[in-house]
């Protein structure tokens, strides 16, 4: 049994690794954010798993704890989006257009 | 731990490895400071996940709660409120070309220093768990971080509450005794608002139970204190409540009683006990437990502050009207 | 190769990546990315002498290279946090000067004349002192 | 193999095929609405059938009741944050074709939605 489990979180934690593709090459900051989240429920899954197949103590406190907070960066990314620079009391211009922003992938692989 | 049909480490930590090194060079390389910000939030999960493989869950929490949740607030805050600026111009390819030799130095002497370790490896397992018995507490890194080296806890507490201090001295003058503003990112949508309802009271649970569990399985205060930190982010970020101005007293007196607490049961102990921060015989745990409480609610008050960022006014005369419901709350 | 190995070398990567980045990151936003780059990496180098440690000494890791790693981690921020406020006051306070000088700027022109003259004088007599204690932090 | 242990097997499976599809999904879907569906896929279903999965080996009442309430928070975030994402995307989309409509020209080009163009 164990070793099925453990099969299947390394399945999703290699799955969810390879979605660090749309993390590195965008072409939105809207597709890196959702690598990043896909990685944090991922992350869980896999933690889930690999805890209950070679019994990591705390697996299951990390998982919630990654639960809890994995989406602050979606949250505050959002909210930005509709702030301008410090200073500028009105928000929304400015910011908005670099939402897009071409990924420079050669950079990396 | 059993023999399993393939090799966790060629499959699970290889791969991580690379994960991390590839975003942290793609991280340097990218153009864009939003960009790089979100890279470096999906580096904080895989770090905490790296912890966990390390053996070290007391790490990974901390990792997580810091890393992956407020580390990102903290700076997609501030990217948002930077906005993009101009590149700096870069210097010319022969300094690159003499950084970058230079710190592939320093990788590969960090690394021949990894692999040649002493073979049977020095450490402190044993002298912990000797003396474990003497602090009551079933997780042998609390028992360090509270007991066997609590001056460096201690101190660490102080610098929060000093760092504190430092971000609101940023502030402009005329400013000073305001609230802090960083987080006030225009109007919330509805469904941060939901979240942000909804959210909190669950994150307050796990925070509670992340200290109270830390003496004796992998949690404690700083893991604790980050959750609820990150909760009270997420209230202000929702626009549901504000944080509180710098001259508030309840707020100053969160942030010192941890350290302050700590400082005067250590002073006590160099009289009734043998040494200073030396708990006295009997009272090691109830003690404990008063300093961790303290010390969990300061943690939580600096770190919530610091993400805070420092006083600000009020941005002047909206004269658009889209923000003018806001003076009313305002100090 | 043990996870301790992989995470050793993984983290002495980091600390390269991190001070070719702090030292010609892009921007100071990047740059302080980096310093974290570097701290994680340290970290790990950490986390993998203590797994060592506790491998050898019948535990999952050595507990005082942990309780360590844990001070640590919540001073980085810390400082991270710090840099961060730093940089957010520098952006507002250029911004206000390039408004009281004029520059013909749609936003800024309602409010800057009043509030530009007596916010850009403070922060320009303190600019040295912030300099001093971000690079100490780093 | 017991019963709980095929209840497992099956539903921790299923779990893991949600989260490969979500994954092409998000890398090989055209626009960023659609790629947001896919990693909506993985977040509830994906992650909801690895706890269903694995409740029948969790500790009984803790382990189990701990499994649930990630799970719920999971479900309450990510429907939250995929909301949110949405608004988002959606906004800029206006605010692109209105700029476009004004033939205002400036930055009206990088602000246009990413479409079935963006890069692979």
């Amino acid at each position: 049994m164990s070793s099925l489990l453990l099969i299947a979180g390394l399945v999703i934690l290699l799955t969810v690794l390879l979605g660090l593709v749309r993390i590195l090459r965008g072409p939105g900051d809207t597709e890196r954010l959702m690598a990043a989240q896909l990685l944090g429920t991922g992350g869980v899954a896999a933690l889930l798993l690999l805890g209950s197949a070679i019994d990591l103590t705390g697996a299951t406190d990390l998982a919630l704890l990654l639960a809890l907070l994995a989406a602050f960066a979606a949250v505050t990314f959002v909210a930005g989006l509709g702030a301008g620079p410090a200073g500028a009391p009105d928000g929304r211009r400015g910011s908005a257009p670099d939402v897009r922003g071409e990924g420079d992938s050669p950079a990396s692989q | 731990m059993p023999d399993f049909p393939l090799p966790v480490p060629l499959w699970a930590d290889i791969p991580l490895a690379l994960a991390l090194l590839v975003l942290a060079l793609w991280l340097t390389a990218t153009r864009r400071d939003r960009a790089a910000v979100i890279g470096f939030t999906g580096y904080g999960l895989l770090a905490a996940i790296a912890w966990v493989r390390l053996g070290s869950v007391d790490v990974a929490l901390t990792e997580a709660a810091l890393g992956g949740g407020l580390m990102g607030l903290l700076l997609l805050t501030a990217a948002a409120r930077l906005g993009e600026r101009a590149d700096q111009p870069r210097p010319a390819m022969p300094v690159r070309l003499l950084v970058g030799v230079l710190c592939l130095g320093v990788t590969l002497a960090l690394a021949a220093v990894v692999l040649s370790l002493p073979a049977p490896a020095p450490n402190l397992v044993a002298a912990v768990a000797a003396n474990q018995a003497a602090t009551e507490l079933g997780n042998p890194v609390a028992a360090v971080l509270i007991a066997f080296r609590a001056v460096d806890t201690m101190l660490e507490s102080v610098v929060l509450a000093l760092a504190v201090i430092v971000l609101w001295s940023f502030g402009a003058d005329r400013a000073w005794g305001a609230r802090p503003r960083t987080l006030d990112l225009g109007p919330p949508s509805p469904a941060l608002m939901l979240l942000g309802r909804l959210l909190p009271p669950l994150g307050l649970i796990v925070g509670v139970h992340l200290f109270w569990t830390g003496a004796d399985h992998p949690g404690g205060p700083f893991q604790g204190g980050a959750v609820l930190a990150a909760m009270a982010a997420l209230l202000w970020l929702a626009r549901l409540g504000e944080p509180p101005p710098v001259s508030d007293g309840l707020t100053r007196v969160g942030i010192v009683i941890g350290p302050l607490l700590f400082l005067l049961i250590g002073l006590a102990g160099a009289v009734i006990a043998d040494a200073f921060l030396a708990y006295p015989e009997g009272l090691t745990k109830p003690l404990i437990l008063l300093i961790e409480a303290a010390k969990t609610l300061s943690v939580a008050v600096a770190l919530a502050l610091l993400v805070a960022g420092p006083p600000e006014l009020p941005a002047p005369a909206p004269a658009r009207g889209e923000t003018a419901a806001e003076p009313g709350g305002t100090v | 190769m043990t996870e301790a190995q992989i995470y050793g070398i993984c983290g002495a990567g980091l600390v390269g990546i991190g001070l070719y980045g702090a030292i010609l990151g892009r921007s100071a936003l990047r740059r302080l990315l980096a310093f974290n780059l570097v701290g994680s990496g340290v970290f790990l180098i950490f986390g993998a002498i203590a797994r060592r440690g506790g491998l050898a000494g019948g535990a999952a890791s050595d507990p005082v290279p942990q309780a360590l790693v844990i001070t640590g981690l919540v001073v980085a921020f810390a400082a991270t946090a710090l840099a961060a406020a730093l940089l957010i006051r520098l952006a507002a306070v250029e911004r206000d000067e390039a408004s009281a000088r004029g520059k013909p700027e749609a936003a800024g022109a309602p409010s800057a004349p009043v509030a530009a003259p007596a916010k850009s004088t403070d922060p320009r007599t303190e600019q040295p002192a912030t300099g001093q204690s971000g690079a100490g932090h780093s | 193999m017991s019963v709980a242990d095929a209840f497992t097997a099956i539903f921790v499976l299923l779990g893991a095929f949600f989260f490969i599809a979500g994954w092409v999904g998000l890398v090989r879907f055209p626009d960023t609405l659609s790629r947001l569906h896919a990693l909506s896929k993985a977040d509830n279903l994906g992650l909801g059938l690895v706890v269903v999965g694995l409740l029948p080996q969790a500790s009984w009442p803790f382990g189990a009741l701990k499994l649930v309430a990630l799970w719920l928070v999971a479900v309450l975030v990510g429907g939250a944050t995929a909301q949110m994402l949405a608004g988002a995307i959606q906004a800029r989309a206006g605010e692109a074709g209105d700029r476009v409509a004004a033939a205002a020209g400036t930055d009206a080009a990088p602000a246009v939605d990413d479409g079935p163009g963006a890069p692979r």
